[in-house]
């Protein structure tokens, strides 16, 4: 094992951390600080991945299909507050499972009907293609320093946004005191209406760049839905620190766990059962992480809410 | 002076740069009321809650009825004779109005892992709840849920439930706020018969209450006991009277 | 008098794709040949909990005489050993799991497909033909993925570099890229079915890396590739069938389902039009209520394969030609062509576990 | 009688009517489904008690369930491959015997519930969902990646287990066995809601702090509540092995966790006979709406869509009304 | 003269329960009015109607010359309804300047002048506000509502847990507002405070208006029957 493997692998844990950032930002606003379970995120991820397919598909622009991720994404977040989680603020926490658990069957069956059972093509535009040379003789694909940056600067942005804003601070205490807020003059509707768009948007903004390196087909949603949770609750609930600071210790462990696990079992079992145990471990791996830090942080890592 | 049943011994606890109590020392004694005021945010809650188990102390001791309960946590604590109401209600919102108070009357019998056999059956239970209903002027409100109930009607089911507990002190934080003129007046009754049962520590900012009611009064400031006496005495004491009181003494004598 | 087919497989969800092609080249095959054939087909959502009530109904509500359709191994596990030992037949167009081979094969379950491990076997024959003796081996960690490495190891002969397991419907693959370029490998051999399989190509030509792939077809089938795309150009895998393999009934079958469906059979349409051919072959010789002479009939395969020569091995599995194909691009579609052959005549390493 | 009581007893009724009707009609699939309703009733009934009764919303209630299904499931194939469990320190075999394999189920499920439960009862909302989620996912990756019961391939039982007296091959012997447990959780459910363990389950539920000062543990009511929750699952599970004859890992994923709670909000949470209400309309839908059209499932999502906004309280809701016992 | 704010015969339900059966009352401009009552007659049942937190069955509430019937509760605060509601329900996970700043509009009130009312809170401007004591919190509740800058100011036991000196802050501020032509609609228990800056007093007895007219005319005989003093 040489160095400059751990350094790649390491890399590629960051990646992958801000890749899984990425991916949960839409539900840390939605359910993070906004505080709705919303089942259907992965519908939001898979939408905005369909859209940039098909628009980058029809135009031939990659771009144009970006746009065409967010703006589908967005217009569906509104529809789906407007109609069906707007009636539910009232209601238990439960029925917004069951909502969102209908829609996601909803949207998927839907975007089979529309685009078939067949995974679309979508890949990496000219001039994010191919890999960098980095010293140390480290080839890095470039598309994937695109998606730090572009985690980067959602990161920043989502923290200023709700932590600095006076639209954030609304959002926030429309959280916890619904009524109160209306009643001191702010329209909370309009507003949820606009943030629960704005973190489909950004759903539908993920899936369509993670969509690009992975595969865009019906379904792609879901193993995101979870681990977005998983990555927002180790990181506490309404924290954009945490979401990022959990979504990279996600992908560390993940990565470095599938990499190194088998290699350090190997060293006292023979070399299959090593293989199988660590690969086993390896995929349990983040709920392991995500049970131990609940343990001992109940409220996640940055959290201090306990809803 | 006899044993006191309640004792605390230079409790401290900080909340980052806020001192909110500060070596809190603190005694209760059979059949007294003792009276903890101060302005507000001066740390009489956070004295309550330290009692109680809510929040551990950062420092200093608590014995109870002979024993050292520093360490218990809140459900032991409630189970040697530690009876607590809250400054803002707490409430079972779904149960009825006597559902919350079988609540406390179940847990004094030790009878609560009892799986098969229906509670509203059981006539004890009930007819000792509403009792406690009866005294705090709710019977008529006995089968409301109980978070349908107005303002005053929770504060007085919180001191109902506290009733129930049958303990061996009680701790209530600030009993009469939200509750109007009657009730505050039947109240003041209620608790003036309750010491000789329970020995009471009342947090309160009523001072006609206080004044009416407590044997002993101590002042808390910045986490601190200033003052600590008779109500003469802390009536007479100007650096209450400048701190907390303003006239008010004055106008509760008269 | 009407044979009365229930067809199990999935239908909605991530999975669709290939029910829709087996059930779709299935009902092709009826067409064509007019035969007396009521198909049932029914959802089972990739449940295999959902797929074994769907077998009760069709056995018990809709008494069907035989029974098809299942896609994936573990559905096949959990509904074919009840099916047969209720004295109806099951011909599987697609999932050929080695417990079904072996150990637990039935005299009324037969294969048209593959048993499982057979395009891994050819994967592996055709590495020591091209030459490779260090590989990278790579699947998801579950049965069919173990199988499938052990079905290169049983033939090929070279070295092992590493060989990797990756959490079951992953789709970030840079650690393992990572770790194939680090391991020194001269070719990888790996299975990962469906979106795995796109997300791993797609990444692995980001990365830069240009090792020779090569793997079953699974990852290459006409309705994956398209998402592929130039990703999956000039790589190498092996099936047992192509559009391209030259014979009349494949040449009739590529042209009838285009006009049929608009748009190119895949790997699937042709088991499920095969088997179909099959039941229509066994139905002209004998009737299924004469279980013994149907059987002999389904055995004879006496049909004509879209694939060329089929016969059945003793354990009801097919003996056949495996190819090696390699992506290309027609105009613009991305699809394969057969550049050589792999295996002939193959049939499987599970023929003498198989007590019948 | 109350509203809800009436329309509780007629769905009791109208689970018993259906396989028999089924039954002199010729349409024996009929009782399967009824058996899948029960069972699935009945799981959804244990996840009641923790979710409804005690606010515990658990999305890890597949572990239980997969775990009684497993025990079914190996204790069936080692007694019909004559393959010992444990021969030492004891011999343990296996088994084909219903009232064996049950209590084993339930003790089995029922100690994961304890541990999962009593690590999991550290946290609250959402974070109690995650976690115990976690848990779950742990069991289901590890039953995929393991071999030796077959991994993601499951594990078949090939006989159902035996119930002296009955012939359990019979489909309505079997139907007869789950819909008897599933009227005895009910039952148990009833009375365990009416007790003074339930009033300090929902007094926990609503307020946890206010149970403490009272002197009761919410811990450890808490921590009761989603045990037994726990072992009706694993009931569940050990007679859904039964039902499919066949064990394998989807019994554990995600997607059984969410579907129970789908079963259970569907129906009427703290309503005794939701679960089994919910389990049946679900089923239903689900085997008739596949006849309908091949996107099937975007009609299933739609209708249980309007289910929640028009249906307040789930299917007992809009039929009983909103008044339940709390 | 016609009144800022004017409450005409309302009825009000939670649920099936009726909770007020005819209430009547008015607010002038630049008046202070009392709402009395024992506890649960529906004091806060008006005041939630008023502000649109829940809907009146029957009469008619008029703010402004408008009437708010079909009026949401943030388009009713924006005409200048200002609440400091009972229980005083601070945005907890806010801190105190946030608490603050969620609602305000412009006008006379800041945040410097808010904590320079209540210096206590200048302290604590960037603590949570669950973290508060119950005072603190109370305060915080009445700076908030007066950053949104209303024509009427509602409160609902605004005095709840304040220590005397505090609340005679408070009732100073009550009066010196009341100088400044704010109008004010206030509940709260200690009835002597309350006679000395209000004109007017309006009596609830189990949902409905008993009694109304100027404070000076409230006899012992009346605050002995409807308020049990
Ligand atoms: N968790 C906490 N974090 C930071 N500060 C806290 C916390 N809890 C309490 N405080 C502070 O400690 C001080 C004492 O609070 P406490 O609630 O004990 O006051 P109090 O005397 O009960 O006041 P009041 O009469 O207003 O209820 C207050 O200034 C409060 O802001
Ligand atoms: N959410 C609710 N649901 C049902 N009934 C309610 C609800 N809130 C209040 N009530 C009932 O309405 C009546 C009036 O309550 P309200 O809160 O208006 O009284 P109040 O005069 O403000 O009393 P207090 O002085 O105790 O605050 C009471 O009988 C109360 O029980
Ligand atoms: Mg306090
Ligand atoms: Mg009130």
């Amino acid at each position: 094992m040489t160095v400059s493997l751990i350094v790649e692998q390491l890399l590629n844990g960051l990646q992958f951390g801000f890749m899984l950032f990425l991916m949960a930002a839409g539900l840390t606003l939605i359910f993070g600080v906004m505080g709705l379970i919303n089942l259907a995120h992965g519908s939001f991820y898979m939408i905005g991945a369909f859209a940039c397919a098909a628009v980058a598909a029809a135009t031939g622009s990659y771009w144009v299909g970006l746009a065409a991720s967010l703006a589908a994404a967005a217009a569906a977040g509104a529809l789906v507050e407007v109609a069906v989680i707007r009636r539910l603020y009232r209601r238990d926490h439960l029925d917004q499972v069951l909502a969102t658990f209908a829609l996601i069957l909803v949207f998927s069956e839907g975007t089979r009907w529309v685009f078939g059972s067949f995974p679309l093509y979508l890949t990496v535009p000219d001039f994010l293609s191919g890999p960098v040379a980095l010293p140390g003789g480290i080839d890095y694909p470039l598309f994937r320093f695109a998606i730090i940056l572009i985690g980067l600067v959602i990161a920043v942005g989502l923290f200023l946004l709700i932590a600095r804003t006076r639209l954030g601070i609304r959002i926030r205490a429309g959280e916890s005191d619904r009524e109160m807020i209306a009643a001191l003059g702010v329209d909370i509707r309009k507003l949820y209406t606009t943030v629960f768009a704005i973190g489909a948007a950004l759903a539908g903004l993920a899936g369509a760049l993670v969509g690009t390196i992975q595969s865009v087909q019906v379904g792609m949603g879901e193993p995101v839905l979870i681990l977005a949770f998983v990555v927002i609750i180790i990181g506490g609930l309404g924290s954009i620190v945490g979401a990022l600071v959990s979504a990279i210790l996600v992908g560390l462990a993940d990565t470095l766990g599938r990499f190194l696990l088998p290699v350090a079992f190997d060293t006292f079992m023979d070399s299959s059962t090593a293989n199988n145990v660590g690969s086993a471990l390896a995929s349990m791996l983040i709920y392991i992480l995500m049970a131990l830090v609940l343990f001992l942080r109940p409220t996640g890592l940055f959290g201090t809410r306990a809803h | 002076m006899p044993e006191p049943i309640l004792q605390t011994e230079k409790l401290s606890k900080r909340f980052g740069a806020v001192v909110a109590s500060d070596a809190v020392t603190l005694d209760l004694v059979a059949g007294e009321i003792h009276a903890l005021i101060g302005p507000n945010g001066a740390g009489k809650s956070t004295v309550i809650k330290q009692v109680a188990g809510e929040i551990r102390q950062d420092s200093g001791s608590i014995r109870f009825a002979g024993r050292d309960i520093g360490r218990l946590d809140m459900v032991a604590r409630a189970r040697l004779g530690l009876a607590r109401t809250f400054q803002v209600s707490s409430i079972a919102p779904e149960f009825s109005a006597l559902q919350n108070v079988m609540l406390a009357v179940q847990s004094v019998e030790r009878k609560t892992f009892r799986f098969l056999k229906p509670a509203r059956s059981d006539t004890s239970l009930k007819e000792q709840a509403m009792s406690h209903l009866v005294r705090l002027l709710l019977d008529d409100r006995a089968e409301i849920r109980a978070g349908d109930l107005s303002h005053g009607e929770k504060r007085a089911l919180e001191i109902a439930i506290a009733l129930a507990l049958r303990p061996k002190a009680f701790l209530l934080d600030e009993p009469m706020a939200g509750m109007g003129p009657e009730n505050t007046a039947k109240l003041i009754e209620i608790l003036d018969g309750l010491r000789t049962e329970a020995p009471i520590l009342l947090v309160e900012h009523d001072m006609d209450a206080v004044f009416a009611l407590a044997d002993r009064i101590s002042v808390i400031v910045y986490g601190r006991i200033i003052a600590s006496g008779t109500p003469e005495q802390i009536r007479a004491n100007e650096e209450v009277r400048r701190a907390y009181l303003g006239d008010e003494g004055h106008d509760g004598a008269a | 008098e009407t044979l009365k087919v229930g067809m199990i497989t999935t239908l909605s969800g991530g999975g669709a794709a290939l029910g829709i092609d087996v059930r779709d080249g299935f009902m092709l095959a009826i067409k064509q040949a007019g035969a007396d054939i009521e198909v049932i087909a029914q959802d089972d959502q990739r449940k295999p909990d959902i797929a074994v009530q769907l077998a009760d109904k069709m056995v018990q509500s809709d008494k069907v005489d035989v029974l098809t359709g299942i896609i994936w191994s573990n559905l096949a596990i959990a509904v074919v050993p009840a099916v047969v030992q209720q004295g109806k037949f099951y011909l599987s167009p697609n999932a050929g799991p080695s417990l079904l081979a072996g150990e637990r094969c039935h005299e009324n379950y037969f294969n048209v497909a593959w048993q499982n491990d057979n395009l891994a076997e050819a994967a592996g024959g055709y590495a020591n033909d091209a030459g490779y003796s260090n590989s990278f081996l790579l699947a998801p960690n579950y049965p069919a993925g173990r199988d499938m490495l052990t079905g290169y190891k049983r033939f090929y002969k070279g070295a092992v570099a590493n060989e990797v397991y990756t959490k079951l419907g992953a789709n970030e693959y840079a650690p393992e890229i990572a770790q194939i370029r680090a391991s020194g490998a001269d070719s990888v051999y790996f299975f990962l079915p469906g979106g795995m399989g796109i997300a791993f190509l797609k990444q692995y030509a980001q990365s830069g890396l240009d090792i020779p792939l090569v793997g079953p077809a699974f990852s290459f089938d006409q309705g994956i590739l398209q998402a592929v795309g130039e990703a999956a150009m000039g790589v190498k895998n092996t099936s047992q069938w192509n559009k391209d393999i030259d014979n009349p009934t494949n040449k009739a079958f590529v042209e009838s389902f285009q006009a049929e469906y608009g748009r190119l059979p895949s790997l699937y349409a042709s088991q499920g039009f095969d088997t179909a051919s099959l039941l229509i072959s066994a139905m002209g010789k004998a009737s299924v209520s004469d279980a013994d002479a149907f059987r002999d009939a389904l055995r004879a395969a006496d049909f004509k394969s879209t694939r060329g020569d089929f016969a059945f091995a003793p354990n009801h599995h097919p003996i056949q030609d495996i190819y090696v194909r390699e992506v290309i691009k027609e105009g613009d579609v991305y699809t394969n062509k057969i550049v050589g052959v792999a295996m002939t005549d193959h049939a499987n390493a599970y023929i003498d576990d198989c007590q019948m | 009688m109350n509203r809800e009581a009436a329309i509780s007893l007629l769905i009791a009724a109208g689970l018993l009517a259906a396989p028999l009707l089924g039954n002199a009609f010729d349409e024996p699939f009929v009782i399967t489904l009824a058996t899948k309703v029960a069972i699935l009733g009945l799981a959804g009934t244990g996840l009641n008690i923790a979710l409804g009764y005690g606010g515990m919303v658990s999305l890890g209630h597949a572990a239980f369930f997969g775990l009684g299904g497993y025990v079914a499931g190996i204790l069936a194939s080692h007694a019909l491959n004559y393959e010992p469990l444990f021969t030492a320190p004891l011999l343990v075999e296996g088994t084909t015997q219903m009232l064996i394999i049950w209590p084993v189920a339930i003790v089995v499920s029922g100690v994961a519930a304890l541990v999962i439960g009593a690590l999991s009862l550290r946290t609250t909302g959402v974070f109690f969902i995650m976690i115990t989620l976690a848990f779950a996912q742990m069991v289901y990756y590890f039953a995929i990646s393991w071999p030796a019961y077959g991994g993601e391939d499951g594990l078949s039982i090939y006989i159902r287990s035996e119930f002296p007296g009955l012939n359990t091959l019979n489909p309505l012997h079997f139907f007869a066995i789950c819909y008897v447990l599933l009227i005895l959780a009910i039952g148990f459910s009833f009375l365990l809601s009416q007790s003074r363990f339930g009033l300090a389950l929902g007094g926990a539920r609503q307020n946890a702090q206010r149970l403490a000062t009272v002197g009761i543990s919410p811990f450890r009511v808490k921590l009761t509540a989603f045990v037994i929750s726990g072992m009706m699952a694993g009931l569940a599970g050990a007679l859904y092995a039964d039902l499919n004859r066949f064990v394998s890992p989807s019994m554990l994923s995600w997607h059984t966790s969410g579907e129970i709670m789908v079963f259970v909000i569907l129906g009427g949470t703290r309503r005794l006979f939701g679960p089994a209400a919910g389990a049946a309309l679900y089923i239903v839908l689900e085997n008739t709406l596949g006849d309908v059209s091949e996107h099937w499932l975007l009609l299933l999502g739609a209708l249980l869509v309007a289910l929640v906004l028009f249906a307040r309280g789930g299917v007992i809701g809009i039929l009983a009304g909103q008044t339940r016992h709390a | 003269m016609t009144a800022l704010l004017e409450v005409a015969g309302i009825t009000a339900f939670y649920g099936t329960s009726q909770a007020l059966f005819g209430v009547d009352l008015a607010v002038g401009e630049g008046e202070v009015v009392a709402l009395m009552g024992r506890n649960g007659m529906g004091k806060t049942t008006t005041i939630r109607t008023i502000c649109r937190m829940m809907p009146h069955r029957e009469g008619r509430i008029a703010f402004a010359g408008r009437d708010l019937a079909r009026l949401p509760s943030h388009r009713a605060a924006w005409l200048g309804l200002g609440l400091v509601p009972e229980g005083r329900r601070c945005f907890p996970t806010l801190t105190v300047r946030e608490n603050l700043i969620a609602a305000a509009r412009p006008g006379h009130w800041s945040v410097d002048r808010v904590v320079g009312l209540f210096p206590q809170l200048a302290e604590r401007r960037n603590q949570k506000a669950n973290t508060l004591s119950g005072g603190e919190q109370q305060m915080l509740a009445i700076g908030r509502a007066l950053m949104t800058n209303p024509r009427l100011l509602i409160l609902d036991e605004a005095t709840e847990g304040l220590g005397p000196l505090i609340r005679r802050e408070i009732w100073s501020v009550i009066a010196a507002l009341k100088e400044a032509g704010l109008s004010i609609l206030v509940v709260d228990k200690s009835l002597k405070e309350l006679t000395a800056v209000a004109e007017r007093c309006v009596i609830l007895e189990k949902g409905t208006t008993c009694w109304s007219g100027a404070s000076a005319d409230l006899t012992p005989a009346l605050t002995d029957r409807y308020l049990g003093v």
